[in-house]
């Protein structure tokens, strides 16, 4: 048998020089300014000798602070991955017409096509939301940490691991030519042999047992650690809907995790469970992703619900309005959420009853959604609205989201959404909700919570360049979408024959350098707020005058949070206290115990990209290593009893004085 | 909450807005429920693999079906393996509330023999069906089969070397509070196992053959 | 609808401390054994009711199969996985129950959903020929 | 905040102006109501986003934090009339839209024949509609006219004000059917058939184009739907018919199949009147086993031990096609006694392999190697 063995591909598998795209230009230009601007950073990082800090301080630690802080640097860094592609796109759509092919060749448009809405979801949104979840949480319901802090550590790095693996495929082979849900016959390997799906899929499947287990993690968090008198009801909605979020992940995530199995099983295995002959079924695919796609959609947008609930409350210097309803709001939203992914494929054939049962499920949950739009409306009423960026933020969502969930409300109907479905409209009204709702939101929460995060408040102008520059020029690239829907042209073309159309392809597109321009406004508002940090500092803790627990304790808070407990009697915490003459405790402080750093998370999660880097191209050897040595890594470290370390009492001193100091700079100042 | 905050007037004086003397609480409070939330997530894979296996088992691709396939006094005797294996972790489970690490270690061993004794049997099936052509890859049927059943394999296969880990824990650092809490977060792992696989002999099984 | 059961329950939050009180209950042999003997019971009866074709009629069997199938699945529920209402505050319980609805929601909603698109679509009836 | 408003209102304006919006201003019944059902929805829920919206912009602007004549209640969170109103007002206007989509979602069933060609114009039993059988193949559209013995590429008539029933099938990926002008869309699944029942009642000509993305010739793949009177049509069938383009049977099929980008119009004289159903049963290609004896023989319980290695006749020539190798490579039994001669026909699969196999493969990367076959290949190399 050994005449027939080849070493080359006993090594290497698939991966061949071949492999590395170096015949086009876009992505060797691409390649060479990543190349620059990674060897820049490195080389920075190891002159100003700071790879022994971000390991021991930041790679490694299982503070749920930090960990949050990086997943929103890793949701930016991809933001501006995902939106090249954007541009790329909008360019693309906006020269192709008059027989002009346009600069972008299908093989190349359909990948950027797919990578934008996977690094969108999978590694903007879901890593924006999951890095404010991790860092308020705790805070808000007064605890230390969360319950399981080194898996925190390893879900953040697998959800890096994931994109790593994107990242990769731009410059070794190619990724998905898909779409981003990947339907089979397409994408199973009669149809894409090449190594785009498999990228796909193990990016995926990485980064999902990364959401899976942050998901587990924060449910436990809010279950078992909150704090005395902390009842449920007791607890600030943003924590409400992040555990319903979690709730969500949990039992959505696995689904996606199960379908993609199966169609890496056909990829891999040859097995028939979603090919045309044989007895498979695509159309089970379908219905299988969606019943993961259709909560995923609520899992991005509940967390940010609670940001605006927050940032509604703090800045109208009100309590929310309707507390509760807005609870119910949000559980129906959540259990409402499984019972309406077929809307998503109204127009495969499934019948009138079928169809009309999810268009009305669908119909349903824009009532709890108009309740809870209805209540930041009167927690506004008889506020004293101050128009901080957070609230701007709000704001432009309120105004924007409805626009979308009217839109949404329309394609639910099925007779219109045949007409509509895979639609620019469709792609108007998702962009409109996810940027008006998600992308909105997180901006609000990051302006909000960037004080907490780092001890100083974020430039406002810059901030505010940022704002008009979003939001004008998310209207300019959107609206003339829905436009075009109505005009019956549908996604992912790359070239038009009806120049008539071309205008509205080149307003989308100015729309789009505008949020370019929104971006790198954003940028600049970190670069200027990291230099006038000092102008800028919030010594209080509480810069917004706020109302929950995390505006308690300083800016940035210690590693251990709260140096002691706190006990709450209304769901505004913090508000309640301040009215209640809460005197900081300055005495009898105790030793803090609090679980060690470990690197254990960064190199599971290393291994974990190694094997699926091999199993993407056939490197057998390298995936079976990889494997055994996850297995055997993780084994060990069960054998790590060295987890969890005091805080020793003289350092909490030193710290709450120094917290005592900044309090009495502030009140002189 | 209005009648709250009045009330809450009233005993101002009473609040104390933090825990003054905050005694020490032990790590892994969370473990339990944070590993049967992870439990309830592995259900929902289950689900999928049913429902596909529900989709898709009818499908026989003009090949063999159930009937021609599935030889139940051989899934008995698996089944009862797997029982098997549940009671002697359970008595397992009573040895070690008893702080009695060997006879723990005994029982542990046993369970392990059974769960061995179910994946072997399982594998004689598979590689016995694979012999005669009715291969993963025939039809959608078998495709589904395969993985359905397989993943519950693979499942009892991880909480063998599990299992062998943590006999590895408490042979070196004996029953401590950190090695119960694992142990008993295999034995739920364990029986959730178990309840799968009712799932697998009633739906799978038992009705293909009734099909 | 599980969740918003949470809400009302546990209005008394968990006052000072995280579950000390609220762990795995403590398993006995009885219950261990009295789990085994009606799972064993509860396995032999599908089986032999399949083998032998005792009912007679397939639906039958089916459903009586499936039934048997629920009941164990409770059996080992409470005799071994120790599932109460109050294990962990009721959370676990709760989990479950919300578990199970996703669940049969998932089953239920894809067979509906898959039998509907596959008699619309697949072809299916030899008649369709001409 | 009025800046934004503004900059909010000026897309709407410009489609209120009205371009060539073809899905608000259709020439068919069908997609007419359609139309007239995303109007009245979006009606229906104006009346409260509208509200939504001005209060938003009212609040903000009066409760302003340097407005300090406006009341001001930082307590204030409760209030039951208007929660009642709060949650009251969505579900009534839901209910209402229910009752809409419920109704018009059984009416406007792809699957369900139309009742009417235009408002008061009742289909009878004698109108007769017109039969067409769609394919969507990669890259381009086959229109089959079983009552005509005619098929078209990328081109399709029909009679206006004649009912149009379709029926849709797809060679090896999903597609969707859309003629915006005419009706809504409906999948194209290979293996499957969909229905669109439909009608036209403006002479013209329309676009028609693959709505559900299905690889890289995606974005060609149009066609023009024309609308013409019957004596129109009658015309255009004999052009079809007089064109010379000879006869579409199943070895033509199986080489129009394979994929091809920017198709120019084909017009087929004469056309094997079993063929549509050959291509959603999938077996174009002779010795192939089709779908619906597939599905009988597994209601009777398949074929057992003895049809294991029956497999020949159920694998489709998707590897081939695509450039690809299967994943397995099966052992196959050439033929077995149940399915010999599948429909009458005799077997000659050699015959019928399409000529042209040249890989459509991405970017310069090899053909790729499977799992079970590393070992086996032949060395290139070494």
């Amino acid at each position: 048998m050994f005449e027939n063995f080849d070493l080359q591909k006993a090594i290497f598998g698939r991966l061949t020089l071949e492999s590395i795209p170096y015949h086009e230009p876009i992505l060797v230009m691409t390649f060479i300014g990543v190349a620059i601007g990674g060897a820049v950073v490195l080389g920075a990082i190891t002159y100003f000798k700071l790879w022994g800090y971000l390991w021991r301080e930041w790679f490694t630690s299982v503070d749920h602070k930090r960990i949050g802080a990086m997943y929103i640097i890793l949701g930016l860094v991809m933001l501006l991955r995902g939106f090249a592609d954007a541009i790329m796109m909008r360019a693309q759509q906006a020269v192709a017409f008059n027989g002009n092919e346009g600069y972008l060749p299908a093989h190349h448009f359909d990948q950027i096509f797919t990578a934008h809405g996977v690094i969108m979801i999978f590694f903007v949104a879901m890593p924006l939301v999951t890095g404010l979840m991790n860092f308020v949480v705790p805070l808000q319901i007064g605890a230390r940490d969360v319950a399981f802090p080194f898996l925190n550590n390893f879900s953040f790095w697998m959800t890096v691991a994931g994109a790593m693996l994107v990242m990769a495929s731009l410059f070794v082979g190619e990724f998905a030519r898909t779409g981003w849900l990947a339907y089979p016959p397409l994408s199973d390997y009669a149809y894409s042999p090449d190594v785009g799906v498999d990228y796909y899929i193990w990016a995926l499947q990485v980064a999902g047992v990364g959401t899976l287990l942050s998901g587990v993690n924060l449910i436990a968090t809010i279950v078992k650690m909150r704090c005395p008198g902390m009842t449920m009801m007791r607890m600030p909605v943003f924590t409400w809907t992040a555990l319903c979020t979690n709730i969500l992940i949990v039992a959505a995530f696995p689904v996606l995790t199960g379908v993609l199995a199966l169609l890496s099983m056909d990829r891999y295995v040859g097995t028939n469970f979603f090919t045309n002959d044989f007895g498979g079924n695509p159309m089970m695919y379908v219905n299988l992703i969606w019943i993961w796609g259709h909560p995923e959609v609520y899992i991005l947008v509940l967390p940010v619900f609670g940001v605006f609930s927050e940032v509604t409350a703090t800045f109208s210097g009100k309590k929310l309005f309707g507390y509760t309803s807005m609870v119910y709001a949000t559980v129906v939203i959540t259990i409402l959420s499984y019972l309406v992914w077929l809307h998503h494929f109204f127009t495969m054939g499934s019948g009138a009853s079928v169809n009309s049962f999810f268009g009305i499920t669908t119909m349903i949950i824009s009532i709890p959604t108009g309740a809870k739009m209805f209540n930041w409306l009167f927690t506004m009423y008889r506020g004293r609205i101050r128009f901080e960026l957070p609230m701007m933020w709000t704001l432009a969502f309120m105004l924007t989201f409805v626009i979308g969930g009217m839109t949404g409300v329309l394609l639910a109907v099925p007779p219109a959404d045949f007409v509509l479905h895979n639609s620019l409209f469709l792609i108007a009204h998702f962009h409109n909700v996810i940027i008006g709702g998600v992308v909105f939101g997180s901006f609000a929460g990051i302006s909000y919570w960037f004080p907490k995060v780092t001890g100083f408040k974020l430039d406002p102008f810059w901030g505010k360049m940022s704002f008009w520059f979003w939001v004008i020029g998310f209207y300019f690239a959107f609206m003339p979408l829905y436009v075009l829907g109505l005009m019956g042209v549908t996604r992912r073309l790359r070239v038009f024959d009806d120049p008539s159309l071309q205008i509205w392809f080149v307003i989308a597109a100015f729309g789009a350098f505008l949020i370019a321009l929104g971006i790198g406004s954003f940028l600049v508002q970190l670069a200027v707020s990291i230099k006038n940090r000092e102008k800028l500092r919030d010594l209080t803790g509480d810069p917004w005058n706020g109302r929950t627990l995390e505006w308690s304790t300083s800016s940035p808070p210690p590693v251990y949070n709260f140096a002691f407990t706190p006990v709450v009697y209304d769901n505004d915490a913090w508000w309640d206290m301040k009215q209640h003459g809460y005197k900081r405790p300055m005495e009898g402080f105790k030793p803090i115990h609090m679980p060690s750093n470990t690197g254990a998370g960064i190199i599971l999660a290393g291994l974990s990209a190694v094997t699926a880097f091999a199993l993407i191209w056939y490197i057998w050897w390298l995936a079976a290593l990889g494997f055994v040595s996850l297995i055997a890594t993780a084994i060990g470290h069960t054998f790590n009893y060295h987890r969890s370390f005091n805080i020793p009492r003289e350092q909490i001193v030193e710290t709450e004085r120094e917290r005592s100091q900044e309090l009495l700079q502030a009140a002189g100042a | 909450m209005t009648t709250m905050t009045a009330e809450a007037v009233k005993t101002e004086d009473k609040r104390l807005f933090y825990v003054a003397d905050e005694h020490e609480h032990g790590e892994g409070g969370s473990t339990l429920l944070g590993f049967w939330l992870y439990l309830m997530s592995d259900c929902l894979v289950f689900a999928v693999l049913f429902a596909t296996y529900g989709v898709l088992g009818g499908s026989y691709a003009a090949g063999p079906s159930p009937r021609d396939l599935f030889d139940l006094p051989l899934v008995a005797v698996n089944t009862s393996m797997l029982l098997f294996s549940s009671i002697t972790y359970g008595f397992a489970v009573l040895e070690m509330q008893k702080n009695r690490a060997n006879r723990m270690l005994l029982w542990l061993f046993v369970t392990m023999l059974f769960g061995g004794a179910f994946l072997g049997i399982e594998l004689s099936e598979f590689a016995h069906m694979i012999h005669e052509g009715a291969t993963p890859q025939r039809s959608a049927f078998l495709s589904s089969f395969f993985t359905l059943v397989g993943t519950h394999g693979l499942h009892v296969t991880f909480g063998i070397i599990w299992m062998i880990t943590l006999v590895i824990q408490v042979w070196k650092f004996g029953l401590s509070e950190a090695n119960k809490r694992r142990l008993l977060c295999l034995s739920m792992f364990w029986h959730f196992l178990d309840v799968v696989w009712i799932g697998v002999f009633t739906f799978v099984y038992l009705m293909g053959v009734l099909r | 609808m599980s969740t918003d059961a949470h809400a009302g329950h546990d209005l008394h939050g968990h006052g000072g401390d995280h579950g000390h009180d609220a762990g795995h209950p403590e398993s006995t042999l009885g219950g261990y054994l009295t789990g085994f003997f009606l799972s064993v019971v509860l396995t032999a009866i599908p089986f032999w009711l399949v083998m032998s074709g005792a009912l007679g009629s397939k639906e039958a069997t089916a459903v009586a199969i499936l039934v048997l199938g629920a009941v164990q699945i409770v059996v080992h529920m409470v005799f071994f996985l120790h599932m109460t209402p109050s294990a962990e505050g009721g959370w676990t319980m709760m989990a479950l129950i919300f578990t199970i609805v996703m669940v049969v929601i998932t089953l239920t909603g894809s067979l509906w959903v898959m039998y509907h698109l596959n008699t619309n679509m697949m072809p299916m009836d030899p008649s369709q020929l001409p | 905040m009025k800046r934004f408003g503004i900059i909010a209102l000026l897309p709407i304006l410009a489609l209120l102006g009205g371009c060539n919006a073809v899905v608000l201003n259709p020439s068919g019944d069908v997609a007419w109501q359609q139309r007239d059902l995303v109007i009245i929805s979006t009606i229906l829920m104006l009346l409260i986003i509208i509200p939504v919206m001005v209060l938003t912009a009212v609040f903000a602007w009066h409760y302003r934090q340097s407005n300090t004549s406006a009341r001001y209640e930082p307590d204030w969170d409760h209030s039951t009339h208007l929660e009642l109103i709060i949650w009251a007002a969505p579900l009534l206007i839901i209910i209402c839209l229910g009752a809409v989509t419920w109704m018009a979602t059984h009416l406007l069933d792809p699957f369900r024949p139309i009742s009417r060609t235009a408002p008061g114009q009742v289909v009878t039993h004698t109108t007769k509609p017109l039969n067409v059988d769609v394919v969507a193949l990669d890259w381009k559209w086959l229109f089959i006219y079983p009552d005509y013995g005619i098929a078209t590429v990328n081109e399709m008539a029909a009679p206006t004000d004649q009912p149009i029933n379709f029926r849709i099938s797809a060679s090896s990926v999903m597609n969707a059917f859309y003629v915006p002008a005419l009706a809504g869309m409906v999948y194209a699944m290979p293996g499957m058939q969909t229905q669109l029942h439909a009608v036209i009642n403006k002479p013209g000509t329309y676009k028609g184009f693959s709505a559900n993305y299905s690889g890289a010739g995606f974005s060609d793949m149009r066609f023009d739907f024309l609308g013409m009177d019957s004596a129109g049509f009658e015309k255009w069938v004999s052009d079809v018919k007089a064109s010379g383009g000879g006869t579409l049977g199943r070895t033509e099929y199986l080489e129009l199949e394979r994929p091809s980008e920017s198709v120019p119009v084909k017009k087929y004289a004469s056309v094997d009147p079993n063929l549509f159903n050959l291509i959603v049963n999938m077996c174009v290609q002779p010795g192939k086993m089709c779908m619906h004896e597939m599905a009988a023989i597994d209601a009777k319980g398949g074929l057992g031990l003895a049809g294991v290695y029956n497999v020949l006749p159920l694998e489709y020539d998707k590897y081939e096609r695509r450039g690809s190798d299967p994943v397995v490579k099966r052992s196959y039994v050439a033929s077995v006694c149940t399915t010999s001669a599948p429909m009458g026909m005799d077997v000659r699969a050699a015959d019928a392999t399409p000529a042209d196999s040249t890989p459509l493969v991405g970017a310069g990367l090899p053909k790729p190697v499977s799992l079970f076959q590393s070992f086996a290949q032949k060395p290139s190399n070494s």
